[in-house]
């Protein structure tokens, strides 16, 4: 899967709430070879300021070359790309780094949170090419319901069960995404899939080491290149000596691999 | 008589490139990241990461952060050092038709000398780039760069044991950066490269802190590129050697601007990052801009701006 | 307990200010200019472009260019000279409250000292800034602010004729900017302020000439952010008179870097030619942040990410 | 006449060339103390890249606090204003620096070249506002008829005579601006009032001598304030001792107060 650079048209433009929006662009080449997981790195203006591309996950992939993004106001980056146009091209390049990976032996449990669910459909959908809806559960949180109602009817349409929670209460359980893990049963051996915010992947992370659950985690990190060139994405690995790169090595990580700190 | 396919070749003391565009070191991995995205046959050069004798683990995160027309990194010259090097990186550049350059970096006089040594056993090896001027390391105090003796003390050292063409990159964070180019002249270089990063920092003003967990980075891109083209000038007026632009240069204009100012080629460093194909697109632009302006070679463009 | 009315108070030496944003010299003019857009009496203070003993006519143009984030000028220092600022432009800046601070230049010790002198005379005139650092000027050589001697002697000679505070303006073309500060700090200097433009240039590829009719001109704006910020902390780490802190600020985020960086006060001033009201919303956007915050005293940021 | 700075919305936006569209903007405060002959400072991009404000005459004064911009795409600033959209706010300063001086003495030749006409039609209407049309005459040239067709229709929708010359002969004579001054009677005293590329009023200002008429000439230089704060904006001045300001002592001098190289 080599990187490819694009400049994809936008397609489509959906505006799920009012920092979160869907793009979805024509970048054929690009999707054909991407997998759950990976991710794209998007030039945010023509000018030089801001100068970095910024990185998203590949949120789905769609028929007819289809990639969509899901993007969520953060800075002047993405606000600039918030206010992109359909029949506007977006600079892409991707696909980048390692995915989640995935296959027929475990129960599969896909925890988000926010922002993070992002990369989490593409992973269902390709997850149930070869498993039963049943195999897969999908544990989502976030702030408030807007952010995610869309998506959770997204699994939804699926098959799959959600189950979600949100810190105000306005959607599902009030609390955090590791108090719908704790009721689980042991189901073994389990596989979670998780991408969030760095205290929830923490908190996750420990969850499974608790249940003895094998668990990847999507970490994000500043990055300039995203091709393995800078080494500006280092995180620390777990024996504490010396670094990963997140566009390289990741962002997808077995949980053991890293440090948490 | 119009020009029809303008001559882009220029040399570097004995080594000769089909054209003065080269990636700057630290920008471009070790080629191999950019090869589906750039034809690597068709750079003047490569300059791949700088290589120390043993590998260097780097400085903690975060190690970037994104200023107005910049970036500032500390990545402390993360490298796989010179063994790993050449068993895993090398291979692969043995095959790209494009002439190798390695930057090379270390901590005494001995550490350059031994990576000297080691690298002229390696005919791919077309140049060193000597690093002298990095700001990120801590360690050994004032940077090489900084200090006209020093300077001169690495660059005799590297000569002594490279027989090809010996670069030094020099640091802009000097008060006078022609006498340090004076300097490695008379000790021997082949050329001069420049500028390396400028030393910067940012800070976070939500949790009060240095973005960077150095404190200090490089700051390299755009907002440089007047500070390098003016270094360029200021290091033509004072030496013969061929000098090679780096800073900030994004388009063919750029390059062109560090060629008239007295550039025999130039390296493209952060932009690699933000537009992949920038090289490519640099060496089709200067060969339009003489086609356009009827020069039949790219050398006549260096230094014209210091003779009109 | 919430802050509701931030103590935006600040000293340099005996210097009471309102508030820590001031107008950097060169681009405010004489006040006057901004009358219309700004409201001067909110303003920290207020700093004219540089007066010289006689009137001087400055460069020839073309005397600005554009770069990415930031701007190049060789202004050559133009300027109405001593008496005519007394007479012309004096009057205007005496009915506004705000503090007045002069900026100076000269070819020689003697002429800083005779500047010093007059405008000693002056009630309004709350503080000197000593500008050693133009990058612009060709004549007398290499600039003071580049050598610690030469620094120390201007210093001193101001030092010795005006009373009121003495501010000495730093430039950021040298090696070791903690070098220089240290050397004013001795001579007597109650607040040193940096930087000073960094010296860059530009070429037309289509003339094949300089930008700048002067060549090299000074690079302000943005892009030169990191590196005023970066010599700010430097400075703060080495001297212990109060630092005020210039280098593309534009937003109230900016100034508040260079104070958890250790300056006492900012300055702005490219971003005057961009955002006229700027200094305004940067003194609203302090109170903000600090209210925001919870902090009391904008005096608690001041060096603030240098002990945490 | 002091200048202010207001977020102008775009009311309208024509496109006369492929390189030249016309602004109008609502900017009542500004609008009302402009005089022909003055610019204003208008903010090219949001970001940092480009910089720093463009200068453009005034165009045109309209009832209702509208005010015009005539912009033809040069470089990076003047493409990407080209691109604003009606709704969209301009951010823009003025009135700024010294207009055209004129009165009922004199006959009037306005003398413009390419997008250097931009001020001539304000300058026009408020002659006429005590003078009669026969007092007025207008020279026009331009590299290509599209260049100014739409301009000259401006003029003589004014009741005014109207001489145009192109470079390519596709609009009136073939030739240049001053071609259209050589003939004209020696009327006396007149005014020129000129505007355009360099070498046009150097040329404009040499009929004028031999003539004997006196001339205003507009003039342009990059610019960085426009507020006479940086100084940037120096022009040598004809006793070649020292330099006006662009921004403050004009953009519009009697062409004998400046060098002409
Ligand atoms: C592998 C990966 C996948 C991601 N997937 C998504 C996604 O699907 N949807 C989404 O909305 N966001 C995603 N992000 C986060 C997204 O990249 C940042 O929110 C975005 O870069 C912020 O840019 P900005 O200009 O708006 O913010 P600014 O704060 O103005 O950015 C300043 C600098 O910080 C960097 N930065 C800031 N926050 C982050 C962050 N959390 N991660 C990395 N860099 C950051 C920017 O790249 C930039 O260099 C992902 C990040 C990574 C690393
Ligand atoms: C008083 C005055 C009135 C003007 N009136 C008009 C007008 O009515 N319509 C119009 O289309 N243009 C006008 N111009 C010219 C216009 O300002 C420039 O074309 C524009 O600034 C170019 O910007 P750019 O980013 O597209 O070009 P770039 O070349 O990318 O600009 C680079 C830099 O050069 C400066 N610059 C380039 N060309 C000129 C120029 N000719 N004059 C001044 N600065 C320049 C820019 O300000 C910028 O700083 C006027 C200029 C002045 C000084
Ligand atoms: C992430 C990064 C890593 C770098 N690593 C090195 C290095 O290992 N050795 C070196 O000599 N220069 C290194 N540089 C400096 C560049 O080679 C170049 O001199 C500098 O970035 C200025 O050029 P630019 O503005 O085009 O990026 C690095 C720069 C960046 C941005
Ligand atoms: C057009 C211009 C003129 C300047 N003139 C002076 C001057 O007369 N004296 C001085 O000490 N600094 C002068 N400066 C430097 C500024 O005061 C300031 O130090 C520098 O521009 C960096 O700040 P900034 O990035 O906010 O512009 C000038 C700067 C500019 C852009
Ligand atoms: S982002 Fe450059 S190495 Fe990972
Ligand atoms: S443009 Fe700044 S003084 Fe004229």
């Amino acid at each position: 899967m080599p990187a490819l650079q694009q400049k994809a048209e936008i397609i489509r433009s959906e505006k799920l709430t009012d920092d979160i929006c869907r793009f979805t662009v024509q970048a054929p080449d690009i999707a054909a070879d991407s997998r759950p997981g990976q991710f794209v790195m998007v030039r945010a203006a023509e000018g030089m300021d801001p100068l970095l591309r910024r990185p998203f996950s590949i949120h789905q992939v769609r028929d007819g070359g289809l990639l969509q993004i899901l993007l969520k106001v953060i800075g002047k980056g993405t606000q600039a790309l918030s206010k992109m146009q359909v029949g506007q091209h977006m600079d892409i390049l991707g696909p980048l780094g390692r995915g989640f990976t995935y296959n027929s032996k475990h129960h599969h449990y896909l925890v988000g949170g926010g922002i993070g669910i992002a990369p989490l459909l593409f992973l269902a959908k390709q997850i149930l090419k070869k498993n039963e809806p049943s195999t897969i559960n999908v544990l989502l949180g976030a702030r408030a319901k807007d952010e995610i109602c869309t998506l959770v009817d997204d699994f939804a349409g699926m098959g799959l069960e959600v189950k979600v929670c949100t810190e105000d209460g306005s959607l599902g359980k009030q609390g955090l995404v590791t108090d719908l893990m704790a009721p689980l049963p042991d189901e073994n051996p389990a596989m979670v899939y998780t991408c969030g915010p760095y205290p929830m992947l923490r908190a996750v992370v420990g969850v499974c080491r608790d249940k003895n659950w094998a668990c990847q985690v999507s970490l994000e990190t500043i990055m300039a290149c995203g091709l393995a060139a800078c080494l500006g994405c280092a995180v620390l690995r777990a024996d504490m000596n010396g670094y990963v790169h997140v566009c390289k090595d990741g962002p997808v990580f077995n949980a053991d691999d890293v440090a948490w700190l | 008589m119009a020009v029809e396919q303008p001559d882009m070749k220029i040399s570097i003391g004995s080594l000769r490139l089909k054209n003065p565009v080269m990636t700057a070191s630290g920008t471009f991995g070790y080629g191999e990241e950019y090869a589906s995205l750039v034809n690597l046959n068709l750079l003047g050069a490569i300059i791949v990461k700088g290589i120390s004798l043993l590998p260097r683990k780097g400085n903690p995160p975060t190690r970037i952060a994104e200023t107005a027309c910049g970036m500032l990194n500390a990545i402390g010259l993360e490298n796989v050092g010179l063994e790993r090097f050449l068993s895993e990186k090398l291979p692969f550049l043995q095959d790209i038709s494009t002439p190798l350059i390695v930057n090379i970096l270390g901590d005494t006089v001995e550490d350059y000398q031994q990576l000297a040594k080691r690298l002229n056993e390696e005919e791919k090896v077309a140049a060193l780039e000597v690093n002298i001027s990095c700001p990120n390391v801590k360690q050994g105090g004032v940077a090489f760069g900084t200090d006209p003796h020093m300077a001169h003390a690495v660059t005799k050292g590297v000569r002594q044991h490279f027989k090809r063409p010996v670069i030094v990159k020099l640091s802009p964070n000097v008060t006078d950066i022609a006498e340090i180019a004076l300097a490695v002249e008379e000790a021997g270089a082949d050329a001069v490269s420049l500028i390396n990063t400028v030393l910067g920092m940012a800070i976070d003003i939500d949790s009060g802190k240095p973005k960077l967990a150095n404190i200090f980075g490089g700051l390299s891109g755009p907002a440089i590129k007047p500070i390098a083209l003016r270094m360029v000038w200021q290091v033509a007026e004072n030496v013969s050697i061929p000098i090679i632009g780096i800073g900030g240069i994004a388009t063919p204009e750029d390059a062109i601007e560090f060629l008239l100012a007295g550039a025999s080629a130039i390296q493209v460093g952060t932009t690699n990052f933000i537009n992949p194909k920038a090289t490519e697109e640099i060496i089709h632009g200067m060969g339009t801009y003489l086609r356009e302006h009827n020069i039949a070679s790219i050398r006549d463009l260096i230094g014209r701006a210091r003779h009109t």
